[in-house]
């Protein structure tokens, strides 16, 4: 089997994948991508631990992977929902030019 | 380190780079349903079956598809012009090594990550519905309470203005 | 006799596996501990693989049969006896044809989607019971994978849509798209009552719960008050599904010509082909598992016909059933669609599993089958009426031309 | 109540499979090739050309007049006229077609040649079976393959043949009566001038062709 440090170092190369994306695109689509991506390195690390975990019998990790799942499609429903009504807003989803709130 | 590992790795780290790179938003899209597609491999592999299979079901099946939905609500399925990338990518990168680092210079040198896992888990659906059911109520009612109000708070931002 | 007739496909698969292993021994090849499970999940796979493809081949003529007779023609009858050799010719046709690839479109995912969407309609048959220990992966969340499988496909209809970059194409899949999203909620919400009854993610385990007989009627779902409406939705949300008619808007001819696949021709036409028959198939083995009893016979004295025939004919009826509303019922209009989905389909699946709830927990007696019809009847009654209450609009008069 | 229209419909489409086993006069379909329905008088496919007599060339009744090759809408005729000329059916010396070509895969049916011609020369046949494995020449016929008998007019068409007939003896009438006519005038004439100048000798009359 695999250690798990294994499991941890792919969790954390894809939250850094995820964070390269959050904050270096200009599409606030993609960066919304990229917190899902991160959300999701966060499962990953939980089914880990939990696969891992002395007593996997809790269940303790699937749970919050669960409910994490649930809050991510939550997440995602409100994010684009947003995205989008801020196209018909500005004509743009490019989040460097949306800053009417800067001083 | 065993060859399914390896595979289900390099398949998610490819496919999210691939998303976070690529300049057309649509192959972005279709890119990071295929990383979601390996984690659940991830996890049905760590004999997670039902997490996997449920990762499935609403990444594949309902993010992706509601991200290229926004793709194609704001015109972005063709590749911009312009550069992708933000003004501040350079900081925004730094700032990405440097969380990158610190992760892994922890997973390094905790103690945890030599664990060995113990013997095939068997986790039964009922036993998840049963802790859903009782130990995990509150929470449960909670994200359904929080899936409603998504549900129509997603409806009300995204409903057209009414002009009067 | 019939014991061994029942499980006779089951036998020679353990009689093949029995031989391979022999084979090696004879041979003196010591085989690889995962050489094994990998035999026997081929010979597991290798008939649905040949099966399901042969009923697609078989159903693609009596579907142009059964809808000819419905409309008091023919159809087809000139290729072998009775015209049942024409899924040859249309075969050839499409193999032989020219592959065309529009110039403007996206190559890779052109080529890929219609793979996809084969691939998930063939995976689905994984956790699908075909008779007494017939199923290829008894899986613990066999219904689940069977749902999570099927939501994959949408993304490949919308691969083959975007990825020909032609406006129909993309209308027809984003259309596909919002339908199937749509109508996946009252099909996932209609099984989640027989979850709910049978207390597990399984298809054998469903399978099992139903095969006992009460009286005459056997113990199928469908014959309760939960059941009969829970099986109707899924006939429908499977329909809408399938993206057939009368929920045929994707590939409406008259409007958007054939949908996502416009582009497509040739072989690649004929897997979108494929995949939908094979997902018609799957859906309506899932329908049987779910609530026509699965591989089980309807009467006792009939339990000496094996399980995989009652299946089989099962799937025919079920398949006969779709053909049969295809031939009969005018295509929806898009807000129709919708309408009958948010604002008909998934309040009655609601409902419905509160029937199933006050169902098992009422208890045996007729006093399950009155709360838990009146709540069915009534709501179809309440939410059927405002919605769908054709006005009254007088009788039709004609005005000739004089 | 919600559904009723559905059943009704279903039943109806129910009956109507059942029924298509039971009685043979719900499937109107005719088995083409094995079965055939007689076609009416009055139909037509592509035009032909009409002959009299024996030899299809030399009893052709079209006189070249090219009036078709220009009325046609899709200008799939395509006529040559002859160097000479040749004594047609009304005994006058008349041009014939040196070629007469019709692509019936442009041919359109829309029978304006055969309202147009003069001399009912050319007229529309039955047959419809012109398939060919030739997808350019196959379909190009020449005057050879054009030429049909009256007879097969009459066959085809036997209203439409007996007026073509019947207008085309009263045009053959007229003209034998005006080269009767012709005949006497000349030799009045000839008459006169014999009585006139008593030298020359009257011209030999021409010869009378008649259907």
């Amino acid at each position: 089997m695999t250690p798990l440090a294994g499991y941890l170092l792919l969790s954390a190369f894809l939250f850094a994948i995820g964070l390269a994306g959050a904050l270096t695109r200009r599409n606030a689509i993609i960066v919304l991508i990229g917190i899902e991506l991160m959300l999701n390195a966060a499962n990953l690390n939980f089914i880990a631990f939990w696969r891992y975990g002395a007593n996997p019998e809790a269940l303790t990790g699937i749970m919050f992977v669960i409910f994490a799942i649930a809050v991510a499609a939550a997440e995602a429903a409100v994010g684009l929902a947003l995205i989008i009504a801020i196209y018909r807003h500005y004509k743009t989803t490019n989040v460097d030019e949306v800053n009417i709130l800067k001083g | 380190m065993t060859l399914p590992f390896a595979i289900i790795a390099v398949l998610i780290v490819a496919a999210a780079s691939a998303a976070m790179t690529l300049r057309n938003l649509v192959h972005s899209a279709l890119a990071v349903a295929v990383a979601f597609g390996g984690l659940a491999l991830a996890y049905l592999y760590l004999d997670a079956q039902f997490v996997g299979l449920a990762q499935i079901l609403v990444y594949v099946g309902a993010v992706a598809i509601l991200i290229v939905f926004a793709v194609l609500l704001t015109r972005g399925g063709e590749a911009p012009e312009k550069s992708i990338f933000s003004a501040t990518w350079f900081w925004g990168l730094l700032i990405t090594v440097a969380v990158f680092a610190t992760l892994a210079w922890c997973v390094m040198h905790s103690f945890a990550s030599k664990r060995e896992p113990a013997d095939k888990v068997e986790v039964t659906v009922k036993q998840i519905g049963d802790a859903l059911m009782t130990k995990f109520v509150l929470p449960l009612e909670v994200i359904g309470l929080l899936l409603t109000a998504a549900l129509i708070g997603a409806v009300i931002i995204a409903m057209r203005e009414e002009k009067k | 006799m019939t014991e061994s007739l029942d499980q006779i496909f089951v036998t020679l698969k353990h009689w093949l596996l029995s031989g391979f292993e022999n084979l090696l021994k004879w041979l003196e090849v010591a085989p690889p501990d995962w050489l094994m499970p990998l035999v026997s999940m081929v010979l597991s796979l290798a008939p649905i693989l040949m099966v399901f493809p042969a009923l697609f081949a078989i159903t693609t003529v009596l579907e142009r049969k059964g809808l000819g007779r419905i409309q008091n023609r023919y159809g087809p009858n000139r290729v072998g006896p009775f015209g049942f050799l024409q899924f040859a010719a249309d075969g050839i046709k499409a193999i032989i044809k020219e592959d065309l690839v529009p110039r403007a479109a996206d190559k890779i995912f052109h080529f890929i989607a219609p793979v996809i969407l084969v691939i998930t309609a063939f995976t689905v048959y994984a956790v699908l019971p075909f008779g007494r220990n017939m199923v290829a992966v008894d899986l613990d969340a066999g219904l689940l994978f069977f749902f999570a499988v099927g939501a994959a496909s949408e993304l490949a209809v919308f691969m083959a849509g975007w990825s020909s970059r032609n406006k129909y194409a993309l209308l027809g899949a984003m259309r596909a798209v919002a339908q199937m999203v749509s109508y996946e909620i009252p099909l996932i919400l209609s099984s989640v009552a027989v979850v709910m009854i049978t207390g597990t993610l399984s298809l054998t385990k469903i399978v099992e719960a139903q095969s006992t007989h009460a009286g005459l009627l056997p113990d199928w779902f469908v014959f309760t008050p939960w059941g009969f409406m829970g099986f109707a939705l899924f006939m429908i949300a499977a329909n809408a599904e399938l993206n057939r008619s009368p929920f045929d808007l994707p590939e409406g001819e008259s409007e958007i010509i054939a949908g996502y696949f416009i582009e497509y021709s040739g072989f690649k036409f004929a897997l979108f082909f494929l995949s939908e028959y094979l997902s018609m198939f799957a859906l309506s083995g899932l329908g049987i598992t779910l609530f026509l009893g699965g591989w089980n016979a309807p009467f006792a004295v009939l339990d000496f016909i094996p399980s995989w025939a009652w299946f089989f004919a099962k799937l025919l009826a079920l398949i006969f059933l779709f053909i049969w509303t295809r031939g009969t019922l005018p295509r929806l209009r898009q807000d129709q669609l919708m309408n009958l989905a948010w604002k008909f389909m998934i309040p009655m699946v609601l409902v419905n599993l509160v029937a199933a709830a006050l169902w098992h927990f009422t208890g045996p007696g007729w006093m399950r089958w009155l709360s838990s019809g009146a709540l069915v009847v009534g709501a179809y009654m309440l939410l059927g009426k405002p919605q769908f209450e054709s006005k009254d609009i007088g009788k039709r008069t004609y005005r000739f031309a004089d | 109540m919600l559904g009723k229209g559905i059943i009704k419909g279903m039943a109806e489409t129910a009956r109507n499979f059942l029924g298509s086993y039971v009685s043979a006069e719900r499937l109107t379909t005719v088995q083409y090739p094995e079965q055939r329905i007689p076609q009416i008088e009055k139909a037509r496919q592509f035009p032909f050309l009409v002959f009299d007599g024996d030899d299809p060339m030399k009893g052709l009744r079209c006189v070249a007049c090219q009036i078709c090759e220009k009325e046609c809408p899709p200008k799939c005729i395509y006529i040559v006229k002859s160097k000479d000329k040749r004594v047609d059916y009304k005994g006058q010396m008349q041009l014939y077609p040196a070629t007469f070509d019709i692509d019936l895969s442009v041919c359109m049916s829309c029978q304006i040649c055969v309202e147009v011609c003069p001399f009912e020369s050319i007229k529309m046949d039955t047959a419809y079976e012109l398939s060919t494995t030739d997808r350019f020449g196959g379909l190009m016929v020449n005057k050879h393959q054009l030429a049909k008998s009256n007879e097969h007019y009459r066959h085809i068409h036997p209203t439409d043949a007996a007026a073509s007939d019947a207008a085309l003896a009263v045009e053959v009438a007229k003209a034998q009566a005006k080269a009767k006519a012709d005949i006497e005038a000349k030799a009045k004439a000839a008459a006169e001038a014999k009585a006139k100048a008593a030298v020359i000798t009257p011209v030999a009359p021409k010869p009378v062709a008649a259907t």
